[in-house]
């Protein structure tokens, strides 16, 4: 990742700039949020189109073919295609091997349908146009029916019949100390269930399983957080070390300097205000 | 005409070796059961003087396609379905030069209509909805429904009334995914119903979110429930707002509306990953009352230590029941526990029928690795030979080169179990051997029929 | 008395910039300057150092780098060591990536052993294949021919023209896999698509999250041992030094001048540290905060 | 109505259960629908995207022509956004020279190569023995040679061709297609994406480990018995995980009856055991409720983010 020295510093000044946040909200902060945003935003964008939109909508609708080959509705197809190169030559590229002119993105099959999805594409973008607006509500039914359908089959069997299988243990293993893990395991796993039974009221003997069932989630969380904590100490570690590489001598010093100034910026500016409350 | 004598010399000789061995054959077979077909398993019958095989299939009329060059004489490979294909092996001496040919029939595969493999989740699948489906039926006909309290979502009316006291806005953050997580399909279910509130209690609604697809169709949420609530004058397109795609820009961006606006109450409510307790930090250190809800069992921990209440996985989904008053909703609620209590039952019939697999029935499966005999291999042997039944010479013979992965050490039939198992290895690790305890699954599999119960819930 | 408790009273009430402030400086000071922790190696490193160790000196190894800036402080660490273990036995590496931040990891980790330290010769000693999309087709595609998934290497020069890469065509040439994954694609996709199928050893190094969903694979043999989280990647390095230290096995003339290198210039030991301290400073500010709220409300009962 | 609510929840119903059986149906065109219907989606975002773009610069755009508090940040969001979307699509970089052929002159060649990509600021003998095996007979297409550069453009690349050219080489200048630039080498897209991107959102989530350490001092308290179980799991995996936890329970290796109370060990059995028994029960619970959610989605009965009439 050579990103040269004023790559560097602009790096290093973002860093310490979100890092002032732990200090209080300040301009250095408002900057950097505001920048990540907007570059962010755009990023994605970015990313979308040219990973998604050209190779897996145009590329699909026309994927690349020598055009002397082509005939009838294909040939007026890819003159569709040809009147978008002219206009946008970086998006629909054409070349020209040996003389021979090929039209089209990337080398997966043809597949008309696609132009249903950019039917429902356009639909959203109608939202613009606040009279037939609702046409988008049709895109975001396609979408929330296709959540709807792929995730209730996913979840149901990996999470629900998947852990039930998993849980299958036997109670007596041949040997004490993995009989009784398996026990505490199993009674974790029901006792933790009955704590999500809303029908039912918890009171009496029921209000103790719920009990027990809360206490294994308990030590669920705790386990996580512990685990968290130990990945977010990395990262911070990986992130500190980054700008004591960026402190030598080939990126100009760019941590030092940097933050002696921010500090005195912080320093001053929170001065200024202090006053101005008294009065 | 030196080099085109030579040339008809060769071809001559290749002619003769060739027929010499006109045993090559290929044989193609689609592999059964495959739920999506494709897979075909190819044999070659070698010949002499082969070193190599070159195996192509057809994927035009004379066009070849390489699959692969093997000396192995049996593989899978995949063809297209529906499409008939032709195999065409080719054997190669030393130097690459072909020496025989030949061709398989020609097959065809094709994919299942009904995946046997997922018959097991077809049938919970059917089980689950189809109860789910029966309670709200009967919900319909107007019967009662208890729903225990959850302090979380009673909290919610209050927080939306402390904000209108306050004079201050209501965050709400639907997660940070995009519509095709049902987490955030019930985070904006749940929006429609704080939405309500704000309505009622005309207390300011802002909702930043980090899709653009969620926020038209948070928009469409907001706006339902402001007319719903006969106060569609207070409804603005602004109250929902796209930021950015990105996770921790997102969570930046909130931050910084909830630093500068000082929300009275936030709403976490959808699918969120390390950004959660970015989140629910600053909105502590600003005074807001939180309440979190999520399906990210990762996430719930962070809820846990930094909200005021948050709604823990199934109670996430379950919100909308109790902040609506839909009978079609407490009826499916009701259904979810009753499968649930169902799936329990099963569980508890799986435990009995393991341990009565595992523990009284089957043991074979389980069995010694001896990797290393340590210092003192003789007593070492000693143990194994009366462990497994056998003459102390033929364990010295048998045991005496272990090589690198070890070897296996076979418990008598009578005497295995996994205790047994275990005993055994803590009294050869006391001689200073090197064991571990290990288990073969397939010989555990065929062995009991009581494992079929267990079995029939596996898969994916 | 009655100070200490006012002292601890008012902690309860502490300003989070103070802690802000300590876990800064507990993680910074650390990295400034080393600490010299003790370090008990574990089963799961131990046998993926041995599956590497026992690799023959002309053993070609493919290296995959699933990786990118957000898990580099866990990954880089064991890259790092893993290569020296790999060099220093005189053996020939195979890079390639599944992640595109994966090529400026390898990059990055190649300069450093490879080029600086060894002194070895791209293209001879080792080639960095570069990244390709396609995440498991990629692996799949590597176990039928190299060629047709990684024409040209990472600069951009043709694969038939690298000297290391003329008796390897598919993946089944290498002698051992090593996947430093971060998350899919990565350890899984590996033994699934390209050990299991070719019977090549597979080794892994991964980020601490993940292990427990690696577990199955190594108890069952699919995977030779681990390289778990930090404190692996600790672990691994001090195995290498050791190692070289001792000169047992295979060592290289000039693997062994390089060991002053390789004492001193350690990042997981260095992180280890300050990951161990910053996880004592956590523990000490819950048991802080405890007590505070435990004397706040004795003092309260009593009015 | 019909136009606005009804088509919409036909589509949803019609879509889930199709979808659902999909997973049923392995033969065509079922088998495949999953991938297709997916990229579908991802195609429907990606228009939304532009949805989004546009209230994001109307909502930081106000804000700099009403001239509101804090209008200058708001006008960086816009630079910023639009300086990504530049190098997104207008500026691209990545441009190299290409080796066709060595000329008579080829170790001056190469030693200009050895420079040229070198990357340490020295170079050495085995710097130029690599890049004579590596560009020794470029092959007909040429070898790309690449600069020690963060970004090379078109400018940068043609200097280093005429530097080249002047030794008797053939170099002419290749450059990476629109499309890849945004995961390739040298573009000015990577840049602003490895300048910009990657520390902010690096440092974004290290301010957890800050947070972590906040929320534990803070809510970590022995309230009730619950609280102190989440409380004692959580520091018994922190200190077991590390060497700190080994180091520190070290002496109970001596006592055979304490060993078990070795911090790694009592670690390693509460993840696996009450830890996993607890993920289950959460896991399971989570996966009902996705279930039931998805079929009140997909019957209807639950609409309200379809909006109203």
């Amino acid at each position: 990742m050579y990103i040269g020295i004023l790559g560097a510093w602009i790096a290093v000044f973002l860093t310490l700039s979100i890092l002032s946040y732990l200090y209080e909200d300040n301009v250095f902060y408002k900057l950097a949020e505001h920048i990540f945003v907007g570059v962010s935003a755009a990023h994605w964008a970015t990313i979308a189109f040219w990973n998604q939109l050209q190779p897996n909508l145009f590329g699909r609708l026309w994927p690349q073919a020598e055009i002397a080959t082509l005939e009838g509705f294909q040939k007026f197809w890819y003159g569709i295609y040809h009147v978008l190169h002219v206009i946008f030559g970086k998006i629909f590229p054409e070349a020209k091997v040996d003389g021979v002119i090929y039209r089209g993105i990337g080398d997966q099959p043809q597949n008309l349908s696609y132009l249903i999805a950019l039917l429902l594409g356009v639909f959203m973008l109608f939202r613009l146009i606040p009279k037939i607006g609702w046409l988008s509500r049709w895109s975001l039914a396609y979408v929330v029916g296709m959540a709807a359908g792929l995730r209730l089959y996913g979840y149901m069997s990996s999470d629900v019949v998947g852990q039930i299988h998993a849980t299958m243990l036997p109670l007596w293993t041949g040997d004490l100390a993995s009989s009784i893990n398996n026990i505490i395991l199993i009674v974790g796993v029901l006792s933790g269930l009955f704590y999500f039974f809303f029908s039912v009221e918890h009171k009496g003997a029921l209000k103790v399983v719920s009990k027990i069932g809360i206490y294994y989630l308990m030590i669920y969380f705790g386990a996580s957080f512990g685990f968290a904590v130990m990945g977010r100490i990395s990262l911070l570690i990986g992130r500190f070390n980054d700008l004591i590489l960026y402190s030598g001598k080939q990126y100009g010093f760019a941590t030092p300097i940097l933050l002696v100034i921010m500090i005195v910026v912080l320093v001053l500016t929170t001065r200024k205000k202090k006053p101005e409350e008294e009065i | 005409m030196m080099l085109k004598r030579t040339v008809c010399l060769l071809l001559l000789l290749l002619g003769t070796i060739s027929f010499a061995y006109a045993d090559l054959e290929i044989h193609a077979e689609a592999k059964a059961k495959e739920p999506d077909g494709s897979i075909v398993n190819i044999t070659i019958t070698p010949i002499k003087g082969a070193s190599k095989y070159k195996v192509e299939k057809s994927i035009a009329e004379g066009e070849w396609l390489t699959v692969l060059t093997t000396s192995g004489l049996s593989l899978d490979t995949n063809i297209g379905n529906d499409v008939q294909t032709r195999f065409r092996v080719q054997a190669l001496d030393e130097n690459d030069l072909v020496i025989a040919e030949a061709f398989s029939e020609s097959i065809q595969t094709e994919a299942m209509w009904f995946n046997t493999r997922r018959l097991n989740r077809f049938i919970a699948l059917m089980l689950i909805s189809g109860v789910i489906l029966y309670y709200i039926s009967r919900a319909r006909k107007n019967k009662k429904i208890y729903l225990r309290p959850v302090a979380g979502l009673q909290a919610f009316e209050e927080a939306v009334g402390r904000a209108t006291e306050m004079g201050r806005s209501v965050l709400f953050v639907p997660g940070i995914m995009d519509l095709d997580q049902v987490e955030t399909i019930s985070g904006l279910i749940i929006l429609g119903h704080v939405a309500k509130m704000t309505a009622r209690y005309e207390a300011d609604l802002n909702v930043p979110v980090s899709r653009s697809l969620v926020m038209e169709s948070g928009r469409e949420t907001v706006q339902a429930s402001y007319i719903s609530e006969g106060r569609p004058d207070l409804y603005s397109s602004d109250m929902v707002n796209y930021y950015t795609d990105d996770q921790f820009a997102f969570s930046a961006a909130v931050d910084g509306i909830m630093l500068r606006e000082k929300p009275a109450a936030v709403f976490l409510q959808g699918k969120f990953y390390a950004e959660s307790l970015i989140m629910a930090e600053t909105g502590n250190s600003i005074g807001a009352i939180q309440i979190a809800g999520t399906g990210s069992p990762s996430q719930i921990p962070f809820f846990v230590t930094a909200c005021d209440y948050t709604l823990i996985g199934e109670e996430f989904f379950a919100a909308s029941a109790y902040l609506g008053d839909d009978p079609k909703l407490l009826g499916s609620i009701k259904g979810q526990d009753i499968a649930k209590a169902l799936l329990m039952l099963l569980l508890v019939f799986g435990l009995i029928t393991e341990t009565i697999h595992t523990g009284i029935y089957n043991s074979d499966g389980f069995f010694l690795n001896l990797k290393s005999s340590g210092n003192d291999p003789s007593a070492v042997y000693e143990i194994i030979s009366e462990a497994s039944d056998k003459n102390i010479n033929d364990v010295v013979a048998e045991y005496s080169n272990l090589g690198k992965e070890g070897k296996a050490v076979y418990i008598a039939k009578n005497k295995v179990t996994k205790g047994n198992a275990l005993k055994i290895l803590k009294k050869l690790e006391k001689e200073g051997a090197e064991v571990v305890l290990d288990e073969n699954l397939d010989l555990k599999i065929k062995k009991n029929k009581w494992n079929l119960y267990k079995n029939l819930f596996a898969g994916s | 008395m009655a100070k200490i408790t006012k002292f601890l009273e008012k902690l309860d009430s502490l300003d989070r910039r103070i802690i802000f402030l300590i876990i800064g400086l507990v993680v910074l000071f650390p990295l400034l300057v080393p600490l010299d922790l003790p370090i008990e190696t574990t089963q799961l490193t131990e046998d993926a150092f041995n599956a590497i160790d026992q690799l023959p000196q002309e053993a070609k190894v493919l290296v995959s780098f699933e990786y990118g800036p957000s898990t580099k402080p866990e990954l880089h660490p064991m890259a790092i060591g893993m290569l020296r273990h790999l060099f220093s036995k005189g053996n020939k590496v195979i890079v390639m990536c599944l992640w595109p931040d994966g090529l400026f990891m390898a990059n990055e980790a190649l300069e450093q052993v490879a080029h600086r330290e060894f002194g070895l010769q791209y293209g001879v000693d080792y080639v960095n294949l570069g990244y390709r999309p396609g995440n498991e087709a990629i692996i799949k595609g590597i176990t039928k021919s190299f060629e047709a998934n990684f024409s040209i290497d990472s600069k951009g020069i043709s694969i038939t023209k690298i000297p290391i890469m003329h008796d390897i065509q598919t993946a089944k040439d290498v002698d051992f896999i090593f996947s430093l994954s971060a998350g899919y694609p990565g350890a899984i996709e590996w033994v699934l698509y390209a050990g299991d199928p070719l019977k090549v050893p597979v080794s892994s190094g991964n980020t601490s999250i993940q292990v427990n969903q690696l577990l199955p694979y190594v108890k069952s043999g699919q995977m030779k041992g681990i390289i778990a989280g930090m404190p692996g990647a600790t672990e691994y390095e001090t195995m290498v030094v050791e190692k070289i230290k001792n000169n047992t096995g295979l060592i290289t003339e000039h693997a062994k001048t390089l060991l002053p290198v390789f004492e001193t210039e350690r990042n997981a030991k260095k992180f280890i540290g300050a990951q161990s301290i910053a996880h004592l400073a956590i523990v000490i500010f819950i048991i802080l905060g405890n007590i505070s709220f435990f004397v706040k409300r004795k003092n309260q009962r009593k009015y | 109505m019909f136009w606005k609510r009804t088509v919409p929840a036909i589509i949803v119903a019609a879509v889930g259960v199709i979808m659902l059986l999909s997973w049923f149906i392995p033969h065509a065109p079922f088998g495949e629908l999953e991938i297709h219907a997916t990229q579908w989606y991802d195609i429907i975002a990606s228009f939304a995207m532009l949805l989004g773009a546009l209230n994001l610069l109307k909502l930081q755009g106000t804000k700099v022509v009403k001239r509101q508090k804090g209008w200058p940040f708001s006008l960086a969001a816009i630079l910023a956004f639009f300086m990504t979307l530049l190098f997104g699509f207008m500026i691209k970089g990545g441009y190299y020279p290409n080796l066709v052929d060595l000329g008579h002159n080829e170790e001056a060649v190469f030693v200009k190569i050895a420079e040229l990509t070198d990357t340490d600021g020295k170079v050495t003998e085995v710097d130029i023995d690599e890049v004579r095996i590596l560009y020794t007979s470029p092959s007909a297409e040429g070898e790309p040679i690449l600069l020690h550069k963060a970004v090379v453009s078109k400018k940068a690349a043609n200097k280093v061709i005429d530097e080249l050219n002047a030794l008797g080489a053939k170099v002419e200048l290749g450059e990476l297609k629109w499309g890849a630039h945004v995961q390739g080498n040298q573009t000015y897209y990577r840049w602003v994406f490895y300048t910009f991107f990657t520390p902010l959102s690096a440092t974004m989530f290290a301010l957890l480990a800050f947070f972590v350490a906040s929320a534990s001092y803070r809510a970590f308290k022995i309230r009730n018995a619950e609280a102190t179980v989440l409380l004692v799991s959580g520091i018994l995996i922190m200190l077991g995980r590390v060497p700190l936890g080994a180091f520190l329970t070290a002496w109970t290796q001596d006592i055979p009856w304490l060993s078990w109370f070795h911090l790694p060990t009592i670690q390693e059995w509460l993840y696996q055991y009450p830890n996993a028994a607890g993920a289950r029960a959460i896991m399971i619970g989570i996966g009902l409720g996705i279930v039931g959610t998805s079929l009140r989605v997909i019957l209807g009965i639950e609409k309200s983010f379809m909006g109203g009439d």
